[in-house]
């Protein structure tokens, strides 16, 4: 393969249980389970074997139920979890030879704010809810090595504009904000690094109808300027059908199907995905 | 007698008595002297009971003496600034340590003691158990 | 005379400090290692750092042809508990020890983790003589520019360390005693280079 | 009953755990090396730490000097230097030059520190990054994983804030570029004194039961940004009236008659040697 | 002639402890160390237990010396704590081994061996006795006298060195889960500092070791409102633990070995707290759950405050900051607190000239003009 080919993030069978499995589960066992859990010892198998790989400008939409273990995945990615077993490359490191679930914490930091960002469903999670706005969009690009006060609070005004924060408020703790607004302050500080890799999971969940068009409007048209790479995880097909080129559905901790957007969307295989397919007619 | 138990009746009972024992060693035998009498901490391992697990409760200040007798060593450690007894433990330990002959008339003179010990406790239990609120007198 | 526990081993300790604190600096303790009057298998100044370092809350390991009875008269002296490579604080490479063994010591003891990389160990290794020769060249904290050292052994230490300290704040400190008591650390934080002969 | 005081107060394995913190403190600058920390006859808070630094490091030939916000005769140093005074017998002296251990508060000495010597500092809180993150072992984490986004993070927000870094004295220093460190309250003035020192500074928090150490010769950076660099206190055109030093670090003194103030000299062992050298020559 | 240095500073500390000495003595009597132990008990034993150092002699002299203030006595004994070495562990001391003088139990009236009062204030009408301002030794060897003299009527055979645990009788009732021996060594946080999450171990030796009030005020806390409990002291005993020591040159460590060494008075409480479980059906259950605390001498309050703590923190519930460890654990040490509050009173002037400038750059608002530049060194 060619070295311009190389996908931006390559994932080799990860695995995150949680227990400690049984002579019923362990190994290669846990995919003949019927669901997510071994009913003998209780394991849970949260992600089984998740393969994938996503390519440069590309978003990849992952769809699943609550439980799918797609967040899991996510977290696993972001490295708020560590994994059970498996690999995962990342072109930008290392020349892209490197298991990165293998490095250390220190590492890891390293890799997760120079080459990613990442939007939780929870703001908490990855806001400084007592620090201001512009602190916590600032927090980011110090994280990826910026020092330079001018340029991160004209970038960061940039970003909160773009994401429709208005001037006056910038300077105010995203604690005193709504809902919506602190969703969007969160994807602002995802974006301001311009990640290589944008992970972003259930972003619009919990929002509005009308503030969540203007947040996948948001994030297109800035994938778009950007050609950043997305992993986009959510349990609306709408979302994924939006935004993503290739989607992945999960269930039970497993990919149980993989293609181009349109494709599932027109001819889906599995009959899982159908329901979830006709659901959205 | 076993260590566990003559200590016990040499700390709980009279001081005279092992001065008494101390001073009849010392007549006979050399007693070198390898650690004069010193203060150090024991720290004091419990047991809890809601989990039964172990944890420190804290430390204890005692004397520590070691003496030498015919080549044995013995220890005399009792909680406290007790240099005077902390030296007699230590020449009695070195003498049963050493199986000096005078240990054997021992026995009779600890156990006598002990038994005053035993009085003497039990009257204080008696003292305690007055206070024990009696319920059955109650119903009658 | 008698090593004055108190005031040698602070004595001791100060150099050793000071060899600590700027890696090249070689000191000597032999002023105290002179006084053990003890029969030993291992040098002077390796028994003063004993001395200095260890009680009842370390656990070291003895490589050495007598590592039994060595490692027995340390535990007798300092109440240190002998223990595996892998869990020891503190790793004696007496002189007498092989090549191998350094090896293996190299590659098992703990590099500490990265919250507590305090945590590593220390390996005090005997060798036959050290000194400011330039063959080694030092850098790094402590040094105001470089640094000259030379060690007599006959093992490939500084390929060995290098493997072990590649993720800075992980890694070993290495102390090196001498027949002459001589004292040479190096913390992890130091950067060996081979010195090329123009 | 009456018992005897060990020379430097502790018993020896007292002195021989915190050598052993003090030796893996030098191998690792900058990192807090969690000790036992001793309860000493002065109060937490009052300089336990440094003076169970001094106590594992002093030796019968050593000259000692102690300095609580640069002055000699201040009650809390006069305190510190006559425990140690009494319980070893070491000599102890004013002058920086040619004392061996130099313990401190809040001050690095104004005479230029020499090989040979040893400066203490007592440290109150060694935390840099306690504003931001108030739990000991998330910020144990942050040190682990060189995530120090936050101690950037609260300069930026105080120059969004006041326009200006408004950190007083202890302002955080990166040391080998590698841990973010709390230099101990000392002045800014002082912090550009701890890089590429001649002399060894070890630095005790014994309430905090922490020891840290900075190597001769070791890079010690205060943190800035490139549009906002590090600044000194400023005492431009203020010279001491009672030496006439200038450039140095100055109190600021109210005149009783006029209301006026005044500068002199903090460090008063500076002060005096400068007096007494104009007077013989 | 050159310039002298001040020593002002020597002097006036020299005359401020003349001064301390002068207020000890003002009134021309002192107190007699022996009649500090043998009438300040409560505050000997609260002393004793703050301070992690069994011995009466000696804290008698500390607060002797701190003119009565557990604050400082306490931080005099920690203090000569660190110049002793600590040769010995005791072996692990059972608490079904106590000598009881005191024992009651607020879950069951007739438990068996009985309530026992022992020594309590809680019976006491809390009316000052004047009659204390006249007495006299004497007075004190009379009745001491006579109440040995008084007759034991009915003698009660109870074997106050072998009482049933209350505990015990729950466990065998099925009513408290039932819980095997764990021999795991203890840590200790005056060896290690500590390290978060902390261990059983370690959170009980703080706990114990805590100043009598912050541990009674965060246990109120978390009674009142923060954590909102509802315990039950199961079992309350005082009275005394023997301890023994290994003989070092047996390797053994037989029990018969040992060394006795003398006994110590300890509190011991057990607290109960009802609790819904859940079971694998769904269906809810009510278990009891338990705290445990423990202290040095007599300090009842400090104990079951203590019992509440350990339960708080074996429970861990983020909402509460009593459930907390590090808000607990970090914040009732006696030296350490009033170490740092006290610290207050040293001088800041060089950190408050500092912070002066920074007020004053901001007030200037020249941002980045007005500053001298990095002076630091560049190797």
């Amino acid at each position: 393969m060619e070295e311009f080919e190389q996908p931006v993030l390559s994932v080799n069978k990860l695995n995150k249980l949680y227990g400690n499995g049984c002579v019923n589960c362990r190994g290669s066992k846990r995919n003949r389970l019927l669901k997510n859990y071994c009913p003998i010892c209780g394991t849970v198998y949260a992600c089984r074997d998740i393969t994938f790989e996503v390519h440069a400008g590309e978003i990849l939409g992952v769809v699943g139920e609550s439980g799918s273990g797609k967040s899991t995945m996510m977290e696993c990615l972001y490295f708020d979890q560590e994994v059970s077993s498996g690999e995962a490359y990342i072109c930008s490191y290392k020349g892209g030879k490197t298991n990165v679930f293998a490095e250390s914490s220190q590492q890891k930091r390293y890799i997760r704010n120079h080459m990613m960002g990442k939007v939780y469903q929870n703001p908490l999670l990855s806001l400084k809810m007592n620090f201001s706005s512009l602190g916590n969009i600032a927090e980011k690009l110090i994280s990826a090595g910026n020092r330079n006060v001018g340029m991160m609070e004209a970038r960061g005004e940039e970003l909160l504009e773009h994401v429709n924060i208005p001037v006056y408020r910038m300077k105010e703790a995203p604690k005193n904000f709504s809902g919506g607004m602190q969703q969007r302050v969160q994807i602002a500080k995802a974006l301001s690094n311009n990640p290589p890799l944008l992970l972003l999971d259930e972003v619009t969940t919990g929002l509005d109808l009308s503030v969540q068009a203007s947040v996948l409007d948001l994030i297109k048209t800035i994938q778009r300027e950007l050609k950043i790479t997305v992993v986009i995880v959510s349990h609306d097909l709408g979302v994924i059908r939006m935004l993503a080129d290739r989607t992945i559905v999960m269930l039970d901790g497993k990919i149980i199907e993989h293609g181009l957007t349109d494709q599932i969307l027109e001819d889906p295989q599995h009959s899982y995905t159908q329901k979830l397919v006709q659901s959205l007619l | 007698m076993i260590r566990k138990k003559r200590t016990e009746i040499l700390i709980k009972g009279s001081p005279e008595v092992s001065a008494k024992l101390a001073q009849e060693i010392l007549t006979v035998h050399e007693v070198t002297t390898i650690e004069e009498p010193n203060n150090s901490l024991v720290m004091v391992k419990v047991r809890e009971s809601a989990q039964r697990s172990l944890f420190y409760l804290g430390e204890v200040l005692i004397t520590e003496c070691k003496v030498m007798i015919k080549g044995i060593l013995g220890i005399g450690m009792i909680k406290g600034h007790e240099p005077v007894l902390a030296y007699n433990l230590a020449i009695i330990d070195a003498a049963y340590n050493a199986n000096l002959p005078e240990t054997n008339e021992w026995a009779n003179l600890l156990l006598s003691e002990e038994v005053k010990i035993k009085e003497a406790c039990e009257a204080l239990n008696n003292k305690i158990l007055k206070t024990k609120v009696n319920f059955a007198t109650m119903d009658v | 005379m008698k090593l004055d526990l108190v005031h040698d081993i602070q004595a001791a300790y100060r150099l050793t400090l000071d060899s600590m604190s700027r890696p090249g600096l070689i000191s000597n303790i032999s002023n105290q290692a002179d006084k053990l009057n003890m029969e030993i298998s291992c040098f002077g100044s390796t028994l003063v750092l004993v001395l200095m370092l260890f009680d009842t809350e370390v656990k070291f390991k003895v490589c050495s042809e007598c590592e039994a009875e060595t490692a027995k008269l340390i535990n007798q002296l300092t109440y240190a508990k002998e223990t595996e490579i892998e869990s020891a604080d503190y790793i004696l490479v007496l002189k007498d020890a092989k090549p191998e063994d350094l090896e293996e010591v190299f590659r098992k003891a703990y590099p500490g983790d990265l919250l507590d990389p305090h945590k590593a160990a220390t390996i005090i290794i005997e060798t036959d003589y050290v000194s400011n020769d330039q063959n080694l060249t030092l850098t790094g904290p402590g040094i105001e520019k470089e640094s000259y050292i030379d060690v007599k052994t006959n093992d490939h230490w500084v390929k060995l360390r290098a493997e072990k300290n590649t993720e800075y704040p992980l890694g070993i400190d290495l102390i090196f005693t001498d027949w002459y008591d001589n004292i040479l650390c190096l913390p992890r934080t130091t950067q060996i280079a081979k010195r090329v002969i123009k | 009953m009456r018992i005897e005081y060990n020379f430097a107060f502790f018993d020896e394995g007292s002195k021989r755990e915190i050598r052993r913190a003090t030796l893996k403190a030098i191998a690792i600058p900058g990192y807090q090396v969690p000790f036992a920390s001793r309860e000493m006859p002065i109060a937490r808070g009052w300089g336990t730490g440094g003076l169970q630094l001094t106590l594992s490091l002093v030796g019968k030939p050593d000259i000692l000097k102690v300095i609580d916000q640069g002055s000699d005769e201040s009650v809390n140093a006069v305190n510190i230097k006559k425990l140690i005074a009494i319980t070893t017998g070491v000599t102890v002296s004013d002058e920086t030059a040619e004392a061996t251990i130099i313990q401190s508060r809040h001050r690095i000495p104004e005479v230029p520190l020499q090989e040979g010597q040893i400066l203490v500092l007592q440290v109150p809180l060694p935390e840099p990054l306690r504003y931001y993150e108030p739990s000991e072992y998330e910020t144990k984490k942050l040190h682990a994983e060189q995530e120090y986004s936050g101690a950037w993070l609260m300069l930026f927000e105080q120059i969004m804030n006041y326009g200006t870094m408004s950190t007083g004295a202890d302002h955080p220093v990166m040391v080998h570029g590698r841990y973010v460190m709390a230099p101990s309250p000392i002045p800014r003035f002082d912090n550009p004194k701890l890089n590429y020192s001649q002399a060894l500074i070890l630095l005790g928090a014994g309430r905090e039961k922490k020891v840290y150490a900075v190597p001769p010769f070791t890079r010690v950076a205060s943190l800035d940004f490139e549009d906002y660099p590090f600044g000194v206190e400023s005492f431009q055109d203020k010279c001491c009236r009672l030496c006439g030093a200038q450039g140095v670090f100055m109190d600021e003194i109210l005149d009783d008659v006029t209301g006026e103030p005044f500068y002199q000299c903090n460090d008063s062992s500076y002060c005096l040697q400068n007096l007494n050298g104009k007077s013989r020559g | 002639m050159g310039y002298v240095a001040v020593k002002g500073g020597t002097l006036a500390i020299e005359e401020s402890i003349k001064r301390l000495k002068y207020e000890r003595l003002k009134k021309r009597v002192v107190l007699d160390c022996h009649k500090i132990e043998g009438g300040m008990r409560c505050l000997i034993d609260q002393v004793m237990s703050e301070s992690s150092l069994y011995n009466e002699t000696l804290a008698a002299m500390a607060i002797k010396q701190a003119e009565g203030s557990p604050e400082e006595a306490v931080f005099l004994m920690r203090a000569y704590r660190s110049t002793l070495p600590r040769k010995h562990y005791s072996r692990t001391v059972e608490s079904e081994d106590m000598l009881v003088e005191r024992r009651i139990s607020a879950s069951f009236k007739d438990i068996p061996g009985g309530q026992i009062l022992g020594a309590a204030n809680d019976y006491t009408h809390r009316l000052i006795d004047f009659n204390l301002n006249e007495e006299t030794d004497e007075e004190a060897v009379n009745w001491i006298r006579e109440y040995a003299l008084e007759n034991v009527v009915d003698q009660d055979k109870t074997d106050l060195t072998n009482l049933p645990k209350v505990l015990n009788y729950l466990r065998e009732a099925g009513l408290l889960p039932s819980c095997e021996r764990d021999n795991r060594e203890p840590d200790d946080v005056t060896k290690e500092s500590l390290q978060f999450p902390t261990s059983r171990s370690e959170r009980l030796q703080i706990l114990t070791r805590g100043q009598t009030g912050a541990v009674t005020s965060i246990g109120y806390i978390a009674l009142r409102s923060y954590g909102a409990l509802h315990p039950t002291v199961g079992e309350l005993r005082i009275g005394k633990l023997p301890l023994h020591v290994d003989n070092p040159f047996n390797e053994q460590n037989e029990d018969e070995d040992a060394y006795y060494i003398g006994e110590i008075k300890v509190t011991e409480v057990e607290t109960l707290f009802p609790e819904d479980i859940q079971k694998f059906t769904g269906q809810k259950e009510i278990e009891f759950s338990l705290g445990y605390g423990i202290c040095y001498g007599q300090n009842e309050t400090k104990a079951i405050a203590m019992s509440i703590l350990d339960h708080c923190l074996e429970t861990g519930n983020p909402e509460y900051p009593t459930h907390n460890e590090e808000f607990v654990l970090l914040h009732i040490d006696s030296v350490e607190s009033t170490g740092f509050i006290s610290h207050l009173k040293l001088p800041h002037y060089v950190t408050f000239q500092s912070k002066l400038d920074s007020v004053r750059k901001s007030k200037k608002g020249q941002v980045g003009q007005n500053m001298e530049s990095n002076e630091e060194l560049n190797p």
